[in-house]
C-alpha cells in the first residue's frame, strides 16, 4: 500500500470531558489512492467530520488524536508542528466545508480572499495571483470572473459561494481535497452541479476526493469507494458498487435499505430502529449490537476488527468472521 | 436523582466546581454580603446612629487606644468616632441595596421594554430602539447627575433625605436598562418566529404565558451575566457620584462616600480610613466581577 | 448614502432639541445662581431685581425659547460665573478635554485591543488570566479614588510626573495643544491613565468576547484550512471581524470618556470643560450648564454618525442593506 | 523658565536685586526665588475690580489694583492710595480722603481724584457687587487733584471700613475701553475689564487663563517698595488633595487653602511650614425661633420659640470636641457669635461651658417634648472648613438630647436660597465682617427682615426695640456711646439666644519653609508682604 496518496492508520481520536475520556473515532484505517474518491458516509455524530479535521491537523480542542498514524505520501503528518502542517494544509490538502455561507469572511472580497491563499503558498506577485484566481473562478463556473472577483462573498448566491469556496480549496493545487458535505446547505437544484464540478475538477488535475456525506445517493453517482463509519468506528469499506448492491454488514445494509431505489418501492423506507449511541454510552462488544437484528452472544462480548473479504472490502462484523459463521450456523442447526 | 443532585450535577456546578477562581470570589463575596445583611447583629457598633457617638474617639488608628477615650477599635475610627470595620459593615448594606435595587430596576424596565419591542416590532420597536441609542450613547453619570437634580426639584425639601436613597437607585438603574432590552428584545424576535410560538398564538395561547414559559427563560443567561456586572458598575456608579456630591447622606454613608471622605486624609496621615473601605468596595466589585465573568464563560456552551 | 445621512442628520437635531430641553428643564432645580452673583451685603429687592434681570422669573417656556433662540445663532448668553461669553469659554477648553479623552481613548484603545486579542488567543494561559484579573481593579475600583492614588504615587512619592494641569501649552490657530511641549506631554499621562483604564477594561473585555466567537466560526476554520499562517487569520480575518463590533462600542464610549473627565478633570485640576461643567453646578452658571450638555449631546450626535460610517467603511455588507432598505 | 524677562524686571530696582540675590542663595534646593507659585481652591471670577464682592476676587485684585485704605495682618486699616481720611470738621456726613501724590496706572497714566471719584461712583452703580457697601454714599466730588470729598447721607463713622475692597481704576483706559460701568449680565456682552486691568498695584498681569493660570509681574513704576516677589503665577486647584499634593511634590510654593486634617502633617515634612491665624469669620448654628410651626419637624409647634429648648441647644454643643477632632484644633471655639477681630467682641461673650448632655435633655422635655423631637438641619458642603463634618458631630450631640435631626448637606447653590427664602428650620452660617464692626452683623443677621436689612436674618427674629438701635448705630459719631449701644444690643442677642456660635475660623498657609507670609484675617494675604529666608 505505499502507493496510497494518504493513509489513515489506526486513527483515534478523543476527547478528555468531566466524565471521563470520550473516543470520537477509535481505531479507524483507510487509504485514499491517488485521483480517488473516497466517499464517507455515517449518522451525524459517527466521526465523519472529525476524521477529516483530524487529518487536516484541526481538531478543535480539547479533542487530539490519541492513537494512529495518518500518512501523506508515506510521509507521517500527524506529528508535524503546526508550521509544517500549516504549509500541508491548502497546498497538498484541501478542505470545502458545509456552509458556504459562513465559510467566506465576509469583509473581505473574493479577489482579497483567493490572492491571499495563492500567495501564501505559491511565490507570485500580486498580478500574477490575480490572473490565477480569474482563471480559477472561471474554471469553477463563475461567470464574468474578472469583473465579480471584486465583489464581496454576499454578492454571491449560496451555489455561487460554494464553487468559490472550491475554488479556494484548489487554488495551490492540493493533491487531495476533502469535502465536508459540501452540499447539504445548498439548494436540491444546485446540489448535482456542485458534486459533478467537485468530481469534475478534481479528476481534471489528478487530486483525489474524500468526500465526506450522509447522503448515499451521492456517493453512489460520485463515489469510487465508500468507508462506512458506525459511532466512531469503520463498519465496512469496499468498492461503491459492490457496497450498495451488496452490503455486508447489518448497519450498512439498513443504511442502503434507507436510499429510495427505482428497484424498490418508493414509499418504502427501510429504518434502522433505534438510534446511534452516545459516545459515553457504547456498549460493549460491536457497536451496533443494540440495533442489530442478526446480533448474536460474540457481538455483545467482543469488539470486532475489519476482516478482508477480499476485492478491497473489509467489513467489521462478526457474522464475516470464519470461526464466528461457523459457530453460528453450528448453533442454527 | 432529586433536585438538589441534579444540580450539583448540571454543568453550571461541575464548572463552578472546577474553578477556583469562582469559589474564591464566591466565597468573599459572600463574607461581605452576610457581613453587610447581618450588620446589626455582626457589627460591634452602629455608626448609623449619631447619638451614641463619641466625637472624641474620632481618628483612633487601628488597634490603638484613643489617646482621650482609650477606646480600642480593630479598623480605627474615621473623623466622626464611628468604628471602621462597623461602618464599613452597614456601608455596604446600603451599596449593595442601592446595586441590588439599581440592577432589579434596570432589570425589570429592560426586560419588559426588551420584550415589547421584540414581540411589537414596528414602531414600538424603532421608538424603543432609537430611545435605548441616545441612552446609550448619553453618558451615564451624566443622566444620574441630571436625575438626581430633577428629583431634588420635585420633591419636597423635607421628604428628600427619605427619598436620596430611591432617587440614586433609579438614577443608576435608568442608565443601564438598554442592554437587558438588547438581549430580551434579540431572543424574542428569535422565538417569536418560531413554529411553536406560531403554532402557540395559532390556538390562541395568551401572549403573556409564552413569553413567560418560552422566552424568558431562554435569556435568563445573559441577563444574569449582565446583572452580575451591572451589580458591581453600579456600586461603583454611586462612590462615583458620591465624590459628586450626589447620594446617600453622610450620617449614613455608603462604602462610597465612606471612600470620598476618606480620601480626604489621604494625605493626614489617617490611611486607615480610606484604605479599609478600598479594600472592601475592591474586593465586593472584583468578587463580583468575576464571577461575572465565569458565569459568562460557563453559560457559553460554545466556550466551554 | 445622502439620504440616510441626511435622515440621521434630522434624527440629531431632535436628540439635540431634546437633550436642551431636559436639561434646560433641570437647571431650575441645581439651585440659584442669584446667591453666588451678589455679595452678601446685597438686599433681597436687589437679588429680586437681578433675578428678573436675568430672565429667571419667566415661564419655563419664554426662558427656553429664548434660550433655543440664541443658540441656534451661536450665542449661549455671558457666563455667570466667569463673566465671558460661554461660546468662548467652551472653545478655549475644549482642546483640553479633546486632547485628553482622544489619548486616554487611543490608550485604552491600543491597550484594549491588544489585550483582548492576546487573552483571546492564549485563552487559559497564566499571562490572561493575569491581565484579565488585574484589569478588573480599573473597574472595581471608583475612578476618583484611583486618581488620587496616582497622584500620590507618582506625583508625591516618586516624583515622576506632575500632579495637576496641563503643563505648558503651545498656542495653534483657536487650539492650544500640551502635545508639543514636554510638561505638557508629562501632565498628561496620569489623567489620561486614570479616565483610559475603565474603558480599557471594558474594551479589552469586549474584544476579548468577540475575538472567541469570532475564532469558532467557518471563515476562521476555513482559512485555516486553506493554510494562511497565523498571523493571517488572527490578525487579518479574525481581528478585523472582531472590529466591526468594537468600533460601535468604542465610538459610544468616546462620549462617556467626555463625560467621564468630569471626574478625572476634577482631580487632575484639568483645565477642560468637565470641571468648567463641574465649577459650573457649584454655582449654578445656567448657560455654561445648558452649553455643556449641548456640547455633549453634539459630540454624541457626531460620534454617532461617525461610527456609523466608519461601520460602512468596515462592514462591506452594509453598503448593500443600507442602500437597499428604506433609510 | 521665564528668567529674561525676571533679569530685566529685578534690575530696575537694586533692593529686589540684593533680596532676590539673598533668597537664592538660602534656597539652592528651593523654588527660583523671584518667581512665586501659588495655589488656593478657586481663582478670581473677574478681573474687573467691582463687579463681584467676592474673597478669591479680591484677593487676587489686590495685586493689581490698590485701594483707598488697605486691611493690614492684624485688622488694622493703613494707607494706600489714600494717605489721610478724616471725617470733615465742618459737616459731620462728609469724610475727607487725602491721596497719595506721584502714583502711576500700569499704562503710565497718572493717578488723581478724578479716578477716585469716578471708581466710588462705577462701585455704585447698579451692576456692582460692592452697591451696598456704599448705599450711605450720597455723592462724591473731587477738591483738588488730591483730595476727594465723600458726602454721606448722614454721619457714617465708619465708612472708611467698608473701602478695603473697593479698588481705584484710571478713569480715562476705562473711559476708552467703554467699561464705565461693570459687567451687566442681561446685556450679554462681556466687558472689557473681565480680562483686561490697568490698576497702580505693585504687579501688572502678564497673561491669564480663567482656572487655569494667571501670571502678574511686579510693576516697575510702583510708589511702594519692588516686593521680594517679582512674578507670581497663580493656579487654582479645587481637589484638597491635589492641591496638597502638588505642594508635596514641590509643583507650587504656596498653598492657600489648607484642609484642617493636612495641616499637622505637613508641618512635620521636610521642607514645608504652616503659617497659621484666625479668620475674621464666626461659624454658628441658627434657627427660625419666630415662626409657630417649624416646616420640617414632627411636632405641631415651634420648639425653637421656646428658651428652654434654646437653652438646650447651648448645653449639647460640646466646641471643645469639634475644635479637638473635626477641625484639628484648628479653630477658637467660641460662645461669641463674633470674630475677636470685631468691635464688640468681649472675653464674656467668649466664654462657654462644657456640655451638659442630661440637662439639656431635662430642658427638652421640660419644654414640652418627652420624646424629643425631629428636624431638618441643613449645612452646606463646599463653604466652610469642614462644614459638612461640623453638622454631622452637631447631630450626634442633638442626639443626645433627644433632639433627632436629619443632615440635609448641600452645595451653597442650593443652601443659601433656603436661608434667604426662609425655607429651613435649622441651619449653618458662617459670616465675615469686612468691616470689622458689630453693626454689620445686626444689619443683615438681626435686624427684622426689612428693606436693605436682616437679608440673612434665618432665625425670623424681630425686636423693634433693637432695630430702632441697630439703625441708630449708623448714623452715632460719638465712638464711646455707640460702642455701649453695641454691647447693649448684644446683650439682648446673647440672651435671646439668636446664634448658636461654634467657633471662628482659623486659616491656613503651606508653603515651602524658605518662604515667610503671614495669613491675613480676611484670607487675602498679598505676595508683596513675602520674604524669602528662613
Amino acid at each position: 500500500m505505499t502507493d496510497a496518496l494518504l493513509s489513515v492508520r489506526n486513527l483515534r481520536v478523543e476527547f478528555p470531558t468531566r466524565r471521563g475520556i470520550l473516543t470520537a473515532i477509535d481505531d479507524v484505517s483507510f487509504d485514499i489512492m491517488p485521483g480517488e474518491v473516497l466517499g464517507v458516509v455515517g449518522e451525524s455524530g459517527a466521526g465523519k467530520s472529525l476524521t477529516g479535521a483530524a487529518i487536516i491537523g484541526l481538531l478543535e480542542p480539547p479533542g487530539r488524536i490519541a492513537g494512529g498514524e495518518i500518512l501523506l505520501k508515506g510521509q507521517r503528518i500527524d506529528d508535524l508542528d503546526a508550521e509544517s502542517m500549516r504549509r500541508i494544509r491548502g497546498k497538498r490538502i484541501g478542505m470545502v466545508f458545509q456552509d458556504p455561507l459562513t465559510s467566506l469572511n465576509p469583509l473581505y472580497t473574493v479577489a482579497q480572499q483567493l490572492i491571499e491563499t495563492i500567495r501564501t503558498h505559491a511565490d507570485l506577485s500580486e498580478a500574477e495571483a490575480r490572473a490565477r484566481a480569474i482563471a480559477l473562478l472561471d474554471r469553477v463556473g463563475i461567470p464574468a470572473a474578472a469583473r465579480r472577483i471584486d465583489d464581496y462573498p454576499h454578492h454571491f448566491s449560496g451555489g455561487m459561494r460554494q464553487r468559490v469556496v472550491i475554488a479556494l480549496a484548489l487554488c495551490a493545487e492540493p493533491e487531495l481535497v476533502i469535502a465536508d458535505e459540501p452540499t447539504t446547505a445548498l439548494d436540491v437544484s444546485v446540489q448535482s452541479q456542485i458534486i459533478d464540478l467537485i468530481k469534475e475538477i478534481c479528476a481534471e488535475r489528478g487530486a483525489a476526493v474524500m468526500l465526506i456525506t450522509h447522503d448515499m445517493g451521492v456517493i453512489a453517482e460520485t463515489a469510487d469507494r465508500v468507508a462506512v463509519l458506525y459511532a466512531g468506528r469503520l463498519a465496512e469499506i469496499g468498492p461503491v458498487r459492490e457496497v450498495i448492491t451488496a452490503a455486508e454488514h447489518p448497519y450498512t445494509a439498513g443504511l442502503m435499505g434507507s436510499i429510495p431505489t427505482l428497484t424498490q418501492d418508493n414509499a418504502r423506507l427501510v429504518q434502522i430502529p433505534g438510534a446511534m449511541p452516545r459516545l459515553n454510552a457504547i456498549p460493549q462488544g460491536c457497536a451496533f449490537n443494540p440495533r442489530c437484528e442478526r446480533a448474536f452472544d460474540r457481538c455483545f462480548r467482543d469488539r470486532p476488527d475489519p476482516i478482508d473479504r477480499g476485492d478491497g472490502r473489509k467489513v467489521a462484523c462478526w457474522l464475516y468472521d470464519a470461526a464466528g459463521v461457523a459457530a453460528k450456523e453450528k448453533a442454527d442447526v | 436523582m432529586n433536585r438538589l443532585a441534579r444540580m450539583w450535577d448540571s454543568d453550571i456546578a461541575w464548572s463552578f466546581r472546577h474553578s477556583p477562581v469562582a469559589i474564591v470570589a464566591t466565597v468573599v463575596a459572600l463574607i461581605i454580603i452576610m457581613g453587610a445583611v447581618l450588620a446589626p447583629w455582626v457589627a460591634p457598633f452602629n455608626p448609623f446612629d449619631s447619638a451614641s457617638l463619641n466625637l472624641m474617639d474620632g481618628f483612633t488608628p487601628p488597634g490603638v487606644p484613643n489617646q482621650f477615650t482609650g477606646n480600642t477599635y480593630l479598623m480605627g475610627t474615621d473623623n466622626q468616632g464611628r468604628d471602621i470595620f462597623s461602618t464599613i459593615l452597614y456601608g455596604a448594606r446600603i451599596s449593595l441595596f442601592v446595586g441590588f435595587a439599581a440592577v432589579v430596576f434596570s432589570m425589570v424596565l429592560g426586560i419588559g421594554l426588551g420584550l415589547l419591542a421584540g414581540w411589537r416590532g414596528g414602531w414600538v420597536d424603532s421608538l424603543l430602539m432609537r430611545i435605548a441609542d441616545v441612552q446609550l450613547s448619553f453618558p451615564s453619570i451624566l443622566i444620574a447627575l441630571l436625575i438626581f437634580g430633577v428629583a431634588r426639584g420635585f420633591i419636597p425639601p423635607t421628604m428628600r433625605e427619605e427619598v436620596a436613597i430611591w432617587v440614586l437607585i433609579v438614577s443608576i438603574g435608568l442608565s443601564d436598562w438598554v442592554q437587558y432590552a438588547r438581549v430580551v428584545r434579540g431572543a424574542a424576535m428569535v422565538e417569536k418566529s418560531k413554529e411553536y410560538v406560531q403554532a402557540a398564538r395559532v390556538i390562541g395561547v395568551h401572549p403573556t404565558r409564552i413569553v413567560l414559559r418560552h422566552i424568558l427563560p431562554n435569556v435568563m443567561g445573559p441577563v444574569l451575566v449582565i446583572a452580575t456586572i451591572g451589580l458591581a458598575l453600579a456600586i461603583i456608579a454611586e462612590a462615583t457620584l458620591s465624590f459628586l456630591g450626589v447620594g446617600v447622606p453622610p450620617t449614613q454613608p455608603s462604602l462610597g462616600t465612606l471612600i470620598r471622605i476618606g480620601q480626604q486624609y489621604l494625605f493626614s496621615g489617617e490611611w486607615w480610613i480610606i484604605l479599609f473601605p478600598s479594600i472592601a468596595l475592591l474586593l465586593l466589585a472584583l468578587s463580583v466581577n468575576l464571577l461575572g465573568d465565569w458565569l459568562r464563560d460557563a453559560l457559553n456552551p460554545r466556550l466551554r | 448614502m445622502l439620504a440616510y445621512i441626511i435622515r440621521r442628520i434630522l434624527q440629531s437635531v431632535l436628540v439635540m432639541l431634546v437633550v436642551a430641553l431636559v436639561s434646560f428643564a433641570l437647571f431650575r432645580f441645581v439651585g440659584d445662581p442669584i446667591n453666588s452673583m451678589v455679595g452678601q451685603e446685597a438686599t433681597i429687592a436687589d437679588r429680586e431685581a437681578l433675578r428678573e434681570q436675568l430672565g429667571l422669573n419667566d415661564p419655563f417656556l419664554t426662558q427656553f425659547a429664548t434660550f433655543i433662540g440664541r443658540a441656534v445663532q451661536g450665542d449661549f448668553g455671558i457666563s455667570y460665573r466667569l463673566q465671558q461669553p460661554v461660546m468662548e469659554l467652551i472653545l478655549s477648553r475644549l482642546p483640553a478635554t479633546l486632547e485628553l479623552a482622544l489619548v486616554s481613548g487611543l490608550l485604552a484603545f491600543v491597550f484594549g485591543v491588544g489585550f483582548g486579542v492576546y487573552t483571546a488567543l492564549r485563552r487559559n494561559g497564566w499571562l490572561s488570566n493575569t491581565i484579565m484579573t488585574v484589569s478588573l481593579i480599573g473597574v472595581s475600583l471608583p475612578t476618583f479614588l484611583i486618581g488620587v492614588l496616582l497622584i500620590w504615587v507618582f506625583a508625591v512619592e516618586l516624583q515622576w510626573l506632575p500632579s495637576f494641569g496641563r503643563g505648558d501649552t503651545v498656542q495653534i490657530g483657536n487650539w492650544t495643544t500640551g502635545l508639543l511641549t514636554p510638561s505638557g506631554r508629562a501632565s498628561l499621562v496620569l489623567p489620561a491613565i486614570t479616565l483610559g483604564l475603565y474603558q480599557m477594561t471594558l474594551i479589552m473585555r469586549l474584544v476579548r468576547a468577540e475575538m472567541l466567537e469570532v475564532l469558532r466560526t467557518d471563515y476562521i476554520k476555513f482559512a485555516r484550512a486553506r493554510g494562511l499562517s497565523n498571523r493571517a487569520v488572527h490578525f487579518g480575518h479574525a481581528l478585523k471581524n472582531t472590529m466591526v463590533p468594537v468600533i460601535t462600542i468604542t465610538g459610544l464610549q468616546l462620549g462617556s470618556i467626555i463625560a467621564f473627565a468630569i471626574i478625572t478633570e476634577t482631580v487632575f485640576q484639568w483645565p477642560g470643560v468637565g470641571a468648567l461643567f463641574i465649577n459650573s453646578v457649584r454655582f449654578v452658571d445656567v448657560p455654561v450648564m445648558a452649553a455643556y450638555l449641548m456640547l455633549i449631546a453634539l459630540v454624541f450626535v457626531i460620534i454617532n454618525l461617525i461610527v456609523d460610517l466608519l461601520y460602512y467603511v468596515v462592514d462591506p455588507r452594509l453598503r448593500v442593506d443600507r442602500a437597499a432598505t428604506r433609510h | 523658565m521665564l528668567s529674561k524677562l525676571h533679569t530685566g524686571v529685578f534690575a530696575r530696582t537694586g533692593r529686589a536685586m540684593l533680596m532676590a540675590g539673598a533668597a537664592l542663595a538660602l534656597t539652592m534646593t528651593g523654588a527660583n526665588a523671584e518667581t512665586l507659585r501659588w495655589a488656593r481652591v478657586a481663582d478670581a471670577l473677574t478681573l474687573d475690580p467691582h463687579s463681584q464682592n467676592e474673597g478669591p476676587t479680591s484677593t487676587l485684585l489686590h495685586h493689581i489694583y490698590e485701594t483707598l485704605v488697605g486691611r493690614a495682618t492684624d485688622g488694622t486699616l493703613q494707607p494706600r492710595l489714600a494717605t489721610e481720611w478724616m471725617i470733615s470738621a465742618e459737616d459731620p456726613t462728609v469724610w475727607v480722603f487725602k491721596l497719595r501724590e506721584g502714583v502711576k496706572f500700569h499704562d503710565g497714566a497718572d493717578f488723581t481724584a478724578e479716578d477716585v471719584v469716578f471708581s466710588l461712583d462705577r462701585a455704585r452703580a447698579d451692576s456692582s457687587g460692592f452697591k451696598a457697601l456704599h448705599s450711605a454714599v450720597e455723592s462724591v466730588s473731587m477738591v483738588d487733584d488730591y483730595t476727594v470729598h465723600v458726602k454721606m447721607a448722614g454721619p457714617s463713622p465708619l465708612y472708611v471700613q467698608n473701602l478695603t475692597n473697593t479698588f481705584i481704576m484710571d478713569k480715562g483706559w476705562a473711559e476708552a475701553n467703554d467699561v464705565v460701568l461693570p459687567q451687566n449680565f442681561a446685556a450679554g456682552e462681556e466687558n472689557f475689564a473681565v480680562r483686561n486691568t490697568n490698576g497702580t498695584g505693585p504687579y501688572t498681569l502678564v497673561s491669564r487663563d480663567p482656572e487655569v493660570r494667571t501670571v502678574m509681574a511686579a510693576f516697575g513704576g510702583h510708589w511702594d517698595a519692588t516686593p521680594a516677589v517679582t512674578e507670581i503665577i497663580y493656579t487654582p486647584i479645587a481637589e484638597a488633595a491635589t492641591r496638597v499634593a502638588a505642594l508635596l511634590s514641590g509643583e507650587v510654593d504656596v498653598v492657600q487653602d489648607v484642609p484642617v486634617q493636612d495641616i499637622a502633617r505637613l508641618q512635620q515634612t521636610d521642607g514645608i511650614k504652616i503659617a497659621t491665624g484666625p479668620e475674621n469669620r464666626n461659624i454658628f448654628f441658627s434657627y427660625d425661633m419666630t415662626s409657630d410651626k417649624l416646616i420640617s419637624a414632627n411636632v405641631d409647634d415651634n420648639p425653637f420659640k421656646k428658651p428652654e429648648v434654646r437653652e438646650a441647644l447651648s448645653l449639647v454643643i460640646d466646641r471643645d470636641a469639634i475644635q479637638q477632632v473635626v477641625m484639628r484644633g484648628q479653630s477658637q471655639p467660641s460662645a461669641a457669635p463674633l470674630p475677636p477681630f470685631v468691635n464688640g467682641w468681649t472675653a464674656e461673650m467668649n466664654a462657654y461651658g462644657k456640655p451638659d448632655y442630661e440637662r439639656a435633655a431635662a430642658l427638652v422635655a421640660e419644654a414640652g417634648y418627652p420624646d424629643g423631637f425631629s428636624v431638618d438641619l441643613h449645612c452646606p458642603n463646599d463653604r466652610y472648613l469642614n462644614d459638612e463634618a461640623i453638622c454631622q458631630a452637631m447631630v450626634g450631640m442633638l442626639g443626645r438630647a433627644k433632639i433627632n435631626a436629619n443632615l440635609v448637606s448641600q452645595s451653597r447653590s442650593l443652601h443659601f436660597p433656603l436661608i434667604e427664602k426662609w425655607e429651613t428650620d435649622f441651619y449653618l452660617l458662617g459670616w465675615g465682617v469686612p468691616t470689622f464692626d458689630s453693626a454689620y452683623i445686626f444689619n443683615f443677621l438681626v435686624h427684622t427682615r426689612e428693606g436693605s436689612f436682616g437679608s440673612f436674618n434665618g432665625s425670623r427674629y424681630s425686636n423693634p426695640e433693637l432695630d430702632a438701635k441697630i439703625e441708630a448705630l449708623a448714623t452715632m459719631t460719638d465712638l464711646e456711646a455707640r460702642d455701649a449701644m453695641i454691647a447693649e444690643i448684644w446683650d439682648k442677642v446673647m440672651e435671646d439666644r439668636v446664634f448658636l456660635n461654634v467657633h471662628n475660623q482659623m486659616l491656613a498657609y503651606a508653603m515651602k519653609d524658605n518662604i515667610n507670609l503671614d495669613v491675613h484675617p480676611e484670607n487675602q494675604p498679598k505676595m508683596t508682604t513675602v520674604t524669602f529666608g528662613n
